[in-house]
């Protein structure tokens, strides 16, 4: 039955969730901003006692579960700071694929230490120099040494990057080919624990937003990881209908495509509740109900945002929804991502064009959600890359059909 | 628990509304639009579904469904989907009876209601549109004031549909500056049913101006007694109503244009290659698919007894917005061939703008 | 220098051919909207008594000559009525392609007869059923037999066909090809006089909009011309840096396409002014100079109509600028008319939705107006197609670079 | 005529304005964001071109040529094109001497114009804007009252560029609630620089708010003597430059985008080869070209003595609109990439978004 409301107990880890985001990311948003690549040690022994205030409480292991539970909690963080948020000790993007792609015993050794000891992060590491959206043409190469794997190569915008290689416990999921004339089909992930030789981080970015997360480039040189830290199917399967190994890794973006989506949201709600306190304090009431061509000019503006958030919002709902429900949403999770990304952009940059000098100035954190939130529109997938997916699927058409 | 998913008995409706329109409507819809005509059989096939009936309580001589606004807006799309002259006209003796339904006295409720479960066709409508620029719903022209035991009526009113055939109808006026709904009988004195316009698109169903002239209702006809109508929430129904059209001719659009672009061929492949093309159709179809979860967020409002107005209000606007878009862009893919009468388009685009003006023309 | 200042003779020929749009076009748009495929015998006349009132008063012919002057008066003309001044008897699109790849022989031959007896008209086919923009597709064939080429083939979209058939004097340019190896190098144009046995009308289209203008489907079976109807180099050139025939040939969307940009300013501006005057009447001032947010949001609308509409407009004087100065305008043409198709589509669009229920209404013509427009962003190349041609352009890519 | 061809003395200053802006400008600008400071010795070899003294009369001391709308046009594009920051660092001085250039007094222009003549640097600027929401500037909330032979000025400003160093500054304040110029010296008692503000972008000019408590002003240094000034042509002259500065921003976004698809390949060929990035680009291309001539155009009419009005607003409205477009864009099409300080597209998109608030800092 079409239903909007939401559990109780899912409306109660928003509200615990929300008053956490304000306790303990709002206050130092703007410090980690300004000082960047500075690591916010205090909130970080906060969000390792209790994972349930960062992004572990939200994707997979909250309350939320697997379900639009997972993408309201995650818009309730992104609403304090997205950045500190990405911070989160926890196996984040890395173990996000470990949960798509993992055997159950891959998940124990890598995953069992999480919740016990000192913070520790995951990391996913995909994108290279010469490479983002087109993973086919990764070049870090993975070569079968007896029981090893040996890892070449170098790696950037991997978020967590530095973080998971510098304490104990940590793992970072790198993308490489076992072979490069097999295209696609030869692309593989596996484990890199922290503390294996050759592997390192090389440098880390400086960023339009998201500051406080750590954006790293690494480089593997001759790093040596056990042969079954590989992460599904090791054979090379080029036969389509068989590629499940290469299927299967990517089904992760199914997961995280709808938790960007919700970070842009929760980023743009931030906005759009800033924007409307300044309405409060002025006297401003938005009238909906009255016909367009009454309203004025900041009355639809606002309006157009909130619809275009909500529009968004529908769609990461129903993508996490379908996962929920164990139904294909690969479709829906692009969607979603495509729509937030670029809802949420353009909310924000109205935001602070509405607020003028405040709007533009770093004395409130407005501006710096108009930089944070661009992101969304473009990591896990360039809201070009994820429309070119919706189109490719509803067309019925494959990579050769629509390049 | 939020879910997606209609209900099993709603999955139904919409098979059935899918397939009227696909078999019957779709058939015979451009014809209509060119000869500013649905026929007589058509429409009694329609009336066959109690769409209206199936929402009336049994003591009133319905099928005993509860009154759902989610399910009205499954079934709207659907017919609209079709076409949106005969979604419109099939839908509108709910134009009378819903507001009456939601907002009626019982008294009201026990003489109007039963009409439209009989076996007869009944016509009814509404008229809240008015003649000029800068039209607001909530500062209507036409007014209303008591005089003895009649409300009487003066204004002009325009878009009713099917005003010259209406046994019955609601008009909406400005009671001491709150729009209230009265509910007028055919041959009331006063009420002058116009010309039939002549509008850009809906051109198969047939509007009407009305002039008001001291139009006299009797007390009692005031919609909800003395008490009056809670007018904003009948708008919010409408919203509703009409966003989910916006959805069902957006998505025949967007099919359509879909279809063409794979057909197509230029440059030895279909055009539905070209990034330009596909690119279009995404965005189409991710603004389509956004839009009919928040109609049946305000719906579902509605439903719940809830305050829908500010989803109902958004929802409408980005629909609206959405199937200008839409239909507008799928006329461009197919270039040419979307400026002539052989294909579809066209008439959705000409339909698709009328959305923004629209007000109370349906309700769910 | 940088000058936007108009010649008063242009000045003076715009008031005039307002005037006459006002006189001869306005009163009668209506009618020929409703009934479609009617002709409008008297306009007609009096357009080939003084052709200055009609398209050929724009197009080369009249006193604005190849520049600035062609596309204002063009914006006069449609601000009248779009569909009626394509019914201008004259040389047309035709001429258009005569002028620019014809040699003055064939100038003479075709156009010689223009200006004297009964009306006539000139007409270009170059759509097919099965090609658009993709003119490499063309399968009307062009066969030499001794001192005739012999087309077969089937036309469609094609302006002013009945009437250029039906009206002795009258020539259609067909576009076929010699050589259907050849690709795009293999396609010539060939004028085809009226009166030509082997092409016939098959039927008229119905239209959205723009209904007054004839748009003729037509059948060339064994349709015999002389041999020197060809325009251009009738010799196949495959190599790209010699492709001058097709060039040639191609460069009348150079001309054309101002035009039609300046076509889609004339309804655009009909549709503004008649906002305009109903603000008047309503006592709505526009107010310039106010801060964003203090405007309404119906001010901000018109805002926005006018200023895309002067965008437009700036692009399209430029282009026609530029070949009154005998500058390669290509991209500038492709500019303006991917830039006035959109934007008067949209102008146009706001302008039925801010007049509501009166603005939906065929009671005036704005509602034509919006159907009319939508033609400027598909004829002549559409919008994609246009927005392809600078792509190209700016990036220096050839048709494979950039597909 | 009409033409879109500068004259050859204009297309000489391009030339020297994109060179300096190439070799100097571009060298610099991201270090200077980084560290909020753009160093003296570019600003020194900015102020030898003579911007400002070029448009001021040989007889007070300038190289005579007329002041020129559309020729400052020519020159803020290619600074801004350079770095925003700098542009608007080089051309602060005319915030002052080209208002009084085009509304001051013959007395007004012979004390203070000879002083942008000199060969050291002049630091002059002006403040319009105030620090609250919904600001508007033809309802200043700093106010002037004339009190014996003073004004006296009081209220708060924001945004203030180069403030802390000015000699010279023009302070805009609602007199009977019009909005007019006072020119007021450095050391002006009453006048108080706050501290330097922290923006989004522009983060290499320092930018300061301003505190007026009591500031007296003589008389004699209301901008335009006791006629006063028109504020709306000097707001137009403003306009202009802001639209030409951000067709400028816009333009080095355009170009750096455009080149990174060319380079950057995926799936075998340049991300430009795609007709969703390649659309981008020509789009944006697009409305950058019809922004340009439109700035022209409304600057035309300023050096014709017309009204400008109209054309400077909706030149202006549609600029803001355009460059932000164009920068997002251009950070789209990078990806990743876009998002880092390692390229220029981030920088942009944060002074692009800043046109629609920055009223009144620069001028031609």
């Amino acid at each position: 039955m079409i239903d909007f409301e939401i559990e109780p107990q899912i409306e109660e880890a928003r509200k615990v969730t929300r008053e956490n985001a304000l306790k303990h990311f709002r206050p130092i948003a703007r410090y980690y901003d300004e000082h960047e690549h500075e690591s916010p040690e205090d909130l970080i022994d906060t969000l390792w006692q209790d994972p349930s205030l960062g992004m572990a409480g939200a994707m997979g292991g909250g309350v939320g579960g697997i379900g639009p539970g997972m993408v309201l909690l995650a818009e309730e963080m992104t609403w304090g700071d997205a950045g500190l948020m990405l911070c989160s000790p926890g196996p984040g993007l890395g173990g996000a694929a470990l949960m798509m792609a993992g055997t159950p015993e891959q998940l124990g050794r890598f995953m069992m230490s999480y919740g016990q000891g000192n913070p520790k992060w995951g990391c996913m590491a995909i994108t290279e120099p010469g490479c983002g959206s087109d993973t086919s043409a990764i070049t870090t190469t993975a070569t079968r040494d007896g029981d090893e794997w040996v890892l070449n190569g170098e790696k950037i915008f991997a978020s967590a990057g530095q973080r998971a290689l510098d304490n104990e416990g940590g793992f970072v999921v790198v993308w490489a080919s076992v072979d490069r004339s097999a295209g696609r089909a030869g692309i593989k992930s596996f484990v890199v624990p922290s503390g294996t030789p050759g592997i390192r981080v090389e440098k880390l970015e400086k960023k339009l937003g998201i500051r406080a997360s750590d954006t790293a480039s690494l480089i593997l040189e001759d790093c040596r990881i056990p042969y079954d830290n590989i992460l599904g199917n090791p054979e090379v399967v080029v036969d389509k209908a068989k590629g499940e190994g290469y299927k299967k890794v990517f089904a992760t973006f199914d997961l995280t495509r709808p938790f960007v989506a919700a970070m842009a949201l929760g980023v743009g709600r931030a906005a759009l509740e800033f924007v409307q306190e300044v309405f409060d304090k002025e006297g401003i009431k938005i009238r909906y109900g009255m016909p367009r061509n009454k309203l004025t000019s900041l009355e639809r503006d606002y309006m157009e945002m909130e619809a275009s958030w909500k529009a968004a919002q529908m769609l990461t709902l129903r993508a996490a929804w379908m996962m929920g429900q164990m139904s294909r949403n690969d479709l829906q999770a692009s969607m979603a991502k495509a729509k937030a990304g670029i809802a949420v952009t353009k909310v924000t940059q109205k935001a602070v064009e509405l607020l003028g000098p405040l709007g533009y100035s770093r004395d409130s954190l407005l501006e710096k959600w108009m930089r944070d939130s661009k992101i969304n529109d473009i990591f896990e997938g360039t809201g070009q890359v994820n429309t070119l997916i919706v189109a490719r699927r509803i067309l019925g058409f494959d990579r050769e059909q629509l390049k | 628990m939020i879910s997606f998913s209609p209900s099993e008995e709603q999955k139904m409706v919409i098979t059935t509304m899918k397939q009227f329109a696909t078999d019957e409507i779709r058939k015979i819809y451009r014809d209509c639009d060119e000869e500013g005509e649905i026929p007589e059989s058509i429409i009694e096939k329609a009336w066959e579904f109690g769409l209206i009936a199936g929402s009336i309580p049994e003591s009133l001589g319905g099928f005993g469904s509860e009154h759902s606004a989610v399910s009205g807006a499954l079934v709207a799309e659907e017919l609209a989907w079709g076409d949106l002259s005969m979604a419109m006209h099939f839908l509108s003796p709910a134009l009378t009876a819903f507001p009456i339904l939601e907002a009626g006295t019982e008294e009201q409720k026990a003489k109007y209601l039963p009409l439209f479960c009989e076996k007869a066709r009944k016509y009814a409508t509404a008229a809240l549109l008015e003649p000029r620029f800068n039209f607001d719903l909530n500062e209507l022209a036409t007014s209303a004031r008591l005089d003895g035991s009649d409300y009487v009526l003066n204004g002009e009113k325009c878009y009713v549909p099917l005003a010259a055939n209406a046994d019955l109808m609601i008009i909406y006026a400005s009671l001491d500056g709150d729009t209230q709904g009265f509910i007028v009988e055919k041959g009331t004195s006063g009420l002058e049913v116009g010309e039939r316009e002549k509008n850009m698109g809906i051109k198969a169903l047939a509007t009407y101006k009305l002039g008001l002239k001291d139009c006299r209702v009797p007390k009692s006809n005031r919609l909800g007694g003395e008490a009056g109508c809670d007018f904003t929430r009948i708008q919010n129904y409408s919203q509703v109503a009409l966003s989910s059209m916006a959805v069902g001719v957006a998505k025949a659009a967007h099919e359509y244009a879909l279809e063409y672009a794979k057909q197509r061929y230029a440059w030895g492949e279909p055009i539905a290659s070209r990034q330009a093309i596909a690119f279009m159709l995404a965005e189409q179809y991710i603004d389509i698919e956004a839009t009919r979860p928040m109609t049946w967020e305000a719906a579902w409002e509605l439903d719940r007894g809830m305050d829908a107005n500010k989803d109902a209000y958004l929802t409408k606007m980005y629909a609206d917005d959405m199937v200008m878009t839409v239909t507008d862009r799928s006329v461009q893919v197919l270039g040419g061939h979307g400026y002539i009468r052989e294909h579809p388009v066209e008439l959705y685009l000409r339909n698709g703008r009328g959305f923004a003006t629209f007000d109370g023309m349906a309700i769910v």
